[in-house]
């Protein structure tokens, strides 16, 4: 029964792969509906079964096809893929319904069937690869996942960056896929088995390299500092209802990856498993932070965030390690349960984001949110909806991010547990820098909500702006009363499902919270008069858009006081009339921010595999003398080689 | 939800709300007669609460739902955050107050929309206090969790009621010396998260100083009393915080009506001294430029850190 | 029986030929041709014993792996012809083959078949060799049929490179003989005879044969350094013919060396060959993968991309375990396909802009819709993305050489990443022209003849089916391959 | 008939010369030379087969020994002869890459690791001189290559490749003793590819209509001429 469920979720995402057989029909309207709707209740039967796994525990054993003989493609979902599957069939739901107002946007036809046809299977591919029970449907599925994903980062190809992100994504992503061939490798080497199960390993040794390979392999693809850089390229390049979906549920997937390898395939770790995860969770968070805050594009910015959080949901994971290593398990769990959590909510409050924000692009056509302002008066549900959002990001109670942050906030703070004190004083520091974290999220979401929503358009297109379809509305508030409900009724939710973290319990906060607002709203409602007025400005008559604060003066203080890490540059070009230097004539003056990663790290790997490629091209460019020569040198060299081999 | 939960909640909210512009005021008048003036009345805040709240309400027309909504906000999170610092009395152990983070995060959430409403109107000024404010509590974050990490290595909780639990039995410092050094870290918390010299000027409205005003620059009438008097129960619970951990002796243990009315003068006694120190303090700093401010966060950053290196490798 | 009746069709397909006189008689013989290897090695592989010897000749035999090679072959020239008379016509309306060529090119296409398939059905090394000699004699003529003089240099290139490496090859054959002779007396060549006596020779003497047999082999089959023909000739072949090049010629090369390996397998020489092999392969994979970046000429690319695999191929052969014999050769299969793919649909892009260099394509979506999606497919296949073909040989071979050595394994890994971001990177360059807005050029569609379009839709088809569903009927064969080869 | 150790010796002067002749062959740039030195060189080779059957009894040295006679020494001579005459061209302009004193010191390189190589290997073997001969044969090979890289004509290419290919007889007449269908069957396709590469030499120096016409030349052995 509950498997017939299963193959029948699967199929219905199966299905809208079809989609591009619309273009036959005249119009394909109708047709996009229905494989949407598809889509939806493919979600809610995922859904369905997922919290039934969960409350039930059992584990459902889905055999599908061979992929070839002896190869089995094979679903095992236990207790842990099913909370992913639950993330990924939550926010699917929700794609899908702001989907049927976003791609009938799309100009082409044929491109609007194409987008539905890709986006489902790059949903099936994540629910497969969340599901897989071996390395090779695991590989096979993450890959399908990887290329799907791949094509929908190109799917606008004409735009200028996509080819730049495109190049990134494929680059970083077969990385990603290198490290976990590897891992397999290692793991097929020690047991001759595919299978996700526990491993006994011959020697720590390996097992530690088998770990290394899926932290780098699962990292890279939740785009952990220094391999975060495709995240900010192609999150922005691909259409923002697929924007939610990889930045709210593909780096998910990846977390999958390491939660399952660290849970269920490794054995327990050595402590430096933990404090890795911790240092790279740590950094991670706070530059994906920082980075955010100078960016004024608002995808790219929101990417920058997906760095942010994958940094603390992997901060908790390190957390688990080391409380786990030290024997103290109530702690483990709690920061194991922070984590996962964190992974959740912040699937929930991402795609949120991304969703409204790929309302305003429709609505403003432009992503640079200094030509944006006043849109909660002409696009107000969007804007209540970003709130929700940006509130639930920047971890303020009672929202569901709280929760999850609190929960890691109360594993740091039980580090005065560990015995070692040096151990004590990592912690202390990863500490500090994740209240850093949070705090500067919070500031760049004043920024990003401020400078979009509030104040004064600052062009025409903001101006002119209109508030999105009814779709567009109501997929995010799916996500937005998700992140209220998961907020408030947290405690009562862990209660339930059996857990006793020590979290507030946000309903009465809440409730709390209303009962004084409504309180002192009801009291003052008649005190004084009210007026609406101009914004004073001092007297002088008011210069509109001009006047107003802008985005990156907004972040500039924060810019300075981190100008260790931006190393901002400033470059002044001056021309004069005279050759005293006396009289201004002109200037340009620019300041650029340094990419370091990219400096430092991209770039270099790049020109020395440029510099390779021309020596190699440079040594094939020559005419059939030196070719024939080739071959004299490579038949004298073998038979140097054999006479020392024999 | 008991009985002695709701004293508790009646008691604490209503003392915190009384005397939260007293305090204002105590270090208004102290900060007078450093200069040489002889001050306003101790109790003018109250006065100037009481006209606001009789005067025309002006909102800006670009201003949305988030300008008028903020005020009742700021108050609402105040109040429900008095509830995690207990002002005179321990009420039991409850599930939802207590938490030091739910404590600084429903700051945070009121800081959130005030930095909201002053990107709200659209003018100059209040961007430039929003910037400035997040920006400038942003870096003052970890060394607020930093200081309770601390404690919780002292105390072995991170719970404020179980903090002050152990410090009200134990007296003053018996519990370790060291903290003498996080009390200090403590007062630059309580300076800056307050918006006081020498990290933000509460007196002057010039564009080169203010961080704070500049946000309710453009609020008035009843919304700028919320406003304000949301500003001092920050100051007065920030202070309490700071009283009941490290100054934590007449606090009652039990609570009984005498030693609930012996907690309640030692209260006074002590806060009206801190605002008095507070005031002295300003008078004695000139403010400092606002990319100086991380330097003065440094400080007590320093005295953290140090405090926290002799825990760990005690 | 089987092979009389593969020659008399050859040689009644070849007459006809000589006799006809319109372009479809030549180009439907050519189909019949091919389409009766199909059906008679699909028979051969489906009914007859295998392996099968010949009536009065020791020259020829046929076994799973002849057969299975055969058959990958015939189905690529299948293809090509379906896809031939079209692309053809267009040449020749764009004055790019003469038309006097045309009988010769149909001949010496006929012709490559023949000598294809039976290079694969002998027996013999050194007919083996000689229909190997011969091939690359038949790829020549049909690149130098094009209107164009840089095409005689190239195949003048294609001629010395794989003549002058063969003829190492021969001596290595030679030894191999000498060998045999001292084995049993009376020497011997033939594949069968070799591989039962295998175990009795001097593994040292086995070693140095193999080495030189590998010389001219990899030749052949584009490993590097030997490798510097392929990329210009599969560049200006006829887009039809690069298909059969690198489809079914390039092919021979590799089963070649995988049945001397086989040979040196049994004996002591194992471990030295299987490094050579791995070496060569990986080096292949770097030579190929960095000069794919900088391409600019789309065949070009692919036909680097063809050295990459054939390196690919040539380190699953060295791994020399059961599993990665088996998905070498599934690999063999995927990559003749996908390559076809990939030239097909190269080839209509080359009629659209009548030229290969990517800067002249524009707009390809829209003129050349299927062409794109077949670049798109072939693409994918051919950097090993699932839910294509490629994709579990690719994984496996790489997994077994993990096994071997995870260093190796991370420097395969490294270059393959490389190949896979030149490929796309070129891809996505071919994509991404678009006349800017308000600059339309008007660029007459090229017309794709339907049976163009079919070749395409079948090979994707193809790629995608095979690759959901690895047939158990594929897997019977290689698996009787691999144990005929005793690995 | 002969004195086999006579014979042995003969075959030794005649190896000499052989390695001589491509010696020769390295250091020349006029056609008519070179293709005389390679008539030759095969003559050199026929002499040698002759000499062997003197020693072996085997009568299929006799026929390789017709046979090459008939090809190598007449046929593929005359073909390249007849293709220098059309080409116009009587010499090499210069050498590419190596000097002819480089030249033969890099093939006395390779004949000093190439007998490293194979005294090792066939140490063991009853033929005393065997390891020398074979060297000596393989080397023939390597020289051949050599002529091929350091010549920028399609022509000279074509003697460096027969060289290479004199060389590989010479190792199969030593080594091993092959069927006579085999040798015959790779006679032809040396003839095949003879004429194929000259076809192209000359089509690389005249227009490309003319090349064409030339290449149908085989069409019109095969069938009719197009229209």
């Amino acid at each position: 029964m509950i498997a017939t469920l299963a193959y029948l979720a699967l199929g219905l995402l199966l299905l809208p792969a079809l989609a591009p057989l619309l273009a036959f029909l005249k119009d394909g309207r109708a047709g996009r509906k229905a494989f949407l709707t598809a889509i939806g209740i493919a979600a809610l039967l995922l859904t369905a079964l997922a919290a039934y796994v969960l409350y039930t525990g059992t584990q459902l054993l889905l055999p599908l096809y061979d992929l070839a003989p002896g190869l089995g493609l094979t679903l095992l979902v236990d207790r842990l893929s099913a909370f992913f599957i639950l993330i990924i069939a939550v926010v699917a739901f929700a794609v899908a319904i702001y989907s049927a107002g976003y791609v009938e946007h799309l100009k082409s036809p044929v491109r609007k069937n194409l987008l539905i046809a890709l986006m489902s299977i790059f949903v099936l591919s994540m629910v497969l690869v969340i599901s897989a029970k071996g390395m090779v449907g695991f590989l096979f599925s993450w890959e399908l996942m990887s290329l799907a994903s791949f094509l929908l980062v190109n799917f606008e190809y004409e735009k200028k960056g996509t080819r730049k992100a495109g190049l990134y994504y494929l680059a970083m992503t077969q990385l990603s896929t290198v490290f976990l061939i590897a891992a397999t490798g290692v793991i097929y080497a020690q047991t001759g088995s595919f299978d996700l199960q526990r491993v006994a390993f011959s020697s720590p040794f390996w097992a530690s390299l088998a770990f290394l390979f899926a932290f780098l392999g699962f990292g890279i693809k939740a785009g952990i500092v220094p391999f975060h850089k495709w995240l900010p390229y192609a999150h922005p390049a691909a259409p923002s209802n697929i924007s939610a979906l990889m930045s709210g549920l593909m780096i998910k997937v990846a977390i999958y990856g390491l939660v399952r390898f660290l849970l269920t395939v490794l054995p327990p770790g050595p402590v430096w498993w933990g404090i890795l995860l911790l240092t790279a969770g740590t950094v991670s968070a706070i530059l994906g932070v920082i980075y955010a805050l100078k960016e004024h594009d608002l995808k790219r910015l929101l990417a920058y965030h997906s760095i942010e959080n994958i940094g603390i949901i992997v901060m908790g994971l390190g957390l688990f390690e080391i409380f786990s290593a030290a024997g103290l398990h109530a702690v483990a769990l709690l920061a194991l349960g922070g984590a996962l959590f964190h992974t959740l909510n912040h699937a929930l409050f991402k795609s949120l984001l991304f969703l409204t924000s790929g309302s305003v692009l429709n609505a403003t056509k432009t992503m640079n949110i200094e030509r944006m302002g006043g849109l909660s008066a002409r696009m107000p549900g969007t804007a209540a909806l970003f709130l929700i959002g940006a509130v639930s990001i920047s971890a303020l109670p009672p929202f569901n991010g709280f929760v999850s942050e609190l929960m890691l906030f109360e594993a740091f703070f039980q580090a005065y547990l560990l015995a070692s004190p040096y151990l004590q004083m990592l912690l202390v520091i990863a500490f500090s820098v994740f209240a850093l974290t949070s705090a500067l999220a919070a500031a760049c979401f004043v920024k990003a909500y401020g400078v979009v929503f509030l104040g004064v358009p600052r062009s025409k297109e903001a101006k002119e702006a209109k508030e999105a379809p009814r779709s567009m509305l109501a997929g995010p508030a799916v996500l937005a009363a998700l992140c209220i409900v998961l907020g408030l009724f947290s405690f009562q939710l862990f209660a339930i499902a059996g857990f006793s973290f020590p979290v507030p319990d946000l309903l009465v906060v809440g409730l709390l919270l209303l009962a004084v607002y409504a309180l002192t709203a009801f009291a003052l409602r008649n005190v004084g008069k009210r007026r609406t007025c101009e914004t004073w400005s001092c007297g002088y008559p008011s210069a509109g858009s001009v006047a107003e604060y802008t985005a990156s003066g907004f972040s500039e203080p924060i810019i300075r006081i981190f100008d260790a890490i931006f190393l901002p540059k400033l470059t002044v070009e001056r021309e004069y009339h005279d050759g005293q230097k006396a009289l201004f004539k002109r200037g340009t003056a620019e300041m650029r921010l340094m990419r370091f990663f990219e400096e430092y790290l991209y770039d270099p790997v790049a020109r020395a595999v440029e510099k390779a490629a021309a020596f190699v091209a440079r040594l094939q460019d020559v005419d059939l003398d030196l070719y024939v020569a080739y071959i004299f040198v490579s038949a004298l060299l073998l038979i140097i080689v054999a006479r020392f081999l024999i | 939800m008991n009985w002695l939960f709701a004293l508790y909640f009646v008691l604490n909210t209503a003392v915190a709300v009384a005397l939260a512009p007293l305090l204002m005021g105590v270090v208004k008048k102290v900060k007078a007669w450093a200069q040489g003036r002889r001050g306003q009345p101790l109790l003018q805040p109250y006065y100037n609460l009481a006209k606001l709240l009789r005067k025309e309400t002006v909102v800006s027309s670009n201003a949305s739902w988030v300008t008028r909504a903020t005020p009742y906000l700021s108050i609402s999170v105040l109040i429900v955050a008095t509830l995690s610092v207990p002002l005179l009395f321990l009420p039991g152990k409850t599930s939802a107050f207590g938490n030091v983070i739910l404590f600084f995060y429903l700051l945070a959430l009121a800081n959130f929309f005030m930095a909201l409403t002053g990107l709200d109107g659209g003018s100059t000024f209040g961007g430039m206090g929003s910037s400035r404010e997040m920006s400038l509590s942003a870096i003052l974050e970890p060394l607020v969790l930093l200081t309770f990490l601390t404690l919780a290595f002292v105390f072995k909780t991170f719970d404020i009621f179980g903090i002050v639990g152990t410090t009200s039995q134990a007296g003053i410092f018996s519990v370790d010396p060291v903290l003498i050094l996080l009390g200090a870290a403590f007062f630059v918390i309580i300076v800056a998260e307050t918006a006081r010299l020498p990290v933000d000027n509460p007196e002057t409205h010039l564009e080169l100083t203010m961080v704070h005003e500049a946000m309710v620059l453009e609020h008035s009438g009843k919304h700028l009393a919320l406003m304000e008097t949301a500003h001092a129960i920050k100051q007065l619970l920030l202070m309490a915080l700071f009283i009941n951990i490290f100054l934590p002796f007449g606090f009652a243990t039990q609570p009984t009506a005498a030693s609930v009315a012996l907690s309640l003068l030692s209260f006074l006694a002590k806060s009206i001294i801190l605002a008095a120190a507070i005031g002295l303090f300003e008078s004695s700093v000139a403010k400092l430029r606002l990319y100086r401010v991380p330097g003065f966060y440094a400080v007590g950053t320093f005295l953290v850190v140090l405090t926290i290196i002799l825990e760990v490798f005690r | 029986m089987i092979f009389l009746l593969l020659f008399l069709v050859g040689a009644a397909v070849l007459a006809l030929v000589l006799l006809s006189r319109s372009h479809r008689v030549m180009n439907v013989l050519s189909l019949a041709h091919a389409t009766a290897y199909v059906g008679i090695v699909a028979y051969a592989l489906a009914r007859l014993p295998l392996p099968l010897h010949a009536d009065g000749s020791d020259y020829l035999f046929l076994d799973h792996l002849g057969a299975y090679e055969i058959l990958v072959a015939s189905v690529v020239f299948f293809l090509a012809a379906l896809y031939l008379e079209g692309y053809i016509e267009s040449l020749i309306r764009a004055e790019e083959l003469p038309k006097r060529n045309l009988r010769l090119f149909y001949v010496a296409m006929n012709l490559l078949l023949i000598a294809t398939a039976f290079s694969f059905a002998s027996d013999n090394l050194a007919v083996f060799w000689i229909f190997l000699e011969l091939t690359t004699l038949f790829s020549a003529v049909l690149v130098v049929t094009l209107n164009a003089k840089e095409n005689i240099d190239v195949a003048l290139k294609y001629i010395f490179i794989a003549s002058t490496s063969m003829l190492f090859s021969f001596i290595g054959i030679i030894l191999l003989f000498f060998l045999s002779a001292q084995a049993t007396g009376t020497g011997t060549l033939e594949w069968s005879a070799l591989m039962l006596h295998a175990a009795t020779f001097s593994p040292a003497l086995l070693l140095v044969s193999f080495l030189f047999i590998l010389i001219g082999f990899a030749a052949k089959s584009g490993i590097a350094p030997f490798h510097t023909w392929l990329p210009h000739t599969h560049a200006k072949a006829p887009s039809a013919v690069s298909v059969v090049l690198s489809g079914a010629v390039v092919n021979m090369g590799i089963y070649g060396i995988l049945r001397v390996f086989a040979i040196v397998h049994q004996t002591s020489a194992l471990t030295a060959a299987s490094w050579f092999l791995i070496g060569f392969g990986i080096f292949s994979v770097a030579v190929a993968s960095l000069s794919m970046l900088r391409q600019r000429n789309t065949k070009r690319i692919i036909a680097f991309s063809s050295i990459e695999h054939m390196g690919v191929i040539l380190v699953g052969i060295g791994i020399a375990t059961r599993t990665s014999v088996f998905w070498s050769l599934a690999y063999v299969l995927a990559h003749s396909l996908a390559k076809s793919l990939l030239f097909f649909s190269a080839g209509i892009i080359n009629r659209q802009y009548e030229s290969n260099e990517a800067e002249d394509v524009r707009d390809i979506f829209r003129l050349q819709p299927l062409a794109s999606l077949g670049l798109i497919v072939g693409s994918l296949t051919i950097v090993g993305m699932p839910p294509f073909l490629l994709f579990l040989p690719k994984l496996f071979i790489i997994i077994e050489l993990g096994k071997v050595s995870l260093l190796l394994f991370f420097l395969l890994m490294l270059f393959l990443l490389i190949a896979v971001v030149a490929f796309g990177a070129f891809m996505m360059r071919l994509f991404s022209a678009v006349p800017e807005a308000g600059k339309q050029e008007r660029i007459p569609r090229f017309p794709v003849p339907a049976k163009m379009s079919l070749t395409l839709a079948i090979l994707i088809t193809l790629v995608l089916a095979l690759g959901l569903w690895f047939p158990s009927y594929v897997q019977h064969v290689i698996d009787a391959i691999v144990t005929e080869l005793r690995f | 008939m002969i004195d086999p150790v006579f014979a042995l010796d003969l075959i030794k002067i005649l190896l000499v010369l052989i390695v001589l002749s491509a010696a020769l062959i390295i250091t020349r740039r006029d056609f008519i030379a070179l293709t005389s030195l390679y008539a030759a060189q095969s003559f050199l080779i026929v002499l040698l087969s002759v000499g062997l059957f003197a020693i072996d009894r085997n009568p299929l040295l006799l026929i390789i020994a017709a046979i090459t006679l008939l090809s190598k020494v007449v046929i593929i001579p005359f073909i390249l002869t007849k293709v220098q005459r059309r080409l116009k061209m009587k010499r090499e302009i210069e050498f590419s890459h190596l000097s002819p004193i480089g030249a033969i010191l890099l093939a006395v390189v390779a004949f000093f690791f190439i007998y490293a190589l194979f005294s090792g290997i066939l140490s063991g073997l009853d033929k005393g001189v065997l390891s020398t001969v074979v060297s000596l044969a393989i080397c023939l090979v390597f020289m051949g290559l050599i002529i091929i890289f350091t010549r920028k004509q399609t022509i000279t290419n074509v003697i460096g490749y027969l060289t290479m290919e004199n060389g590989v007889l010479l190792f199969s007449l030593f080594v091993a003793e092959l069927s006579l269908l085999i040798e015959v069957l790779i006679l032809l396709d040396l003839i095949m590819l003879i004429v194929l590469v000259a076809l192209m030499a000359f089509g690389i120096d005249s227009s490309i209509e003319e090349f064409h016409s030339q290449l149908n030349v085989l069409d019109r052995w095969l069938g009719r001429e197009q229209r």
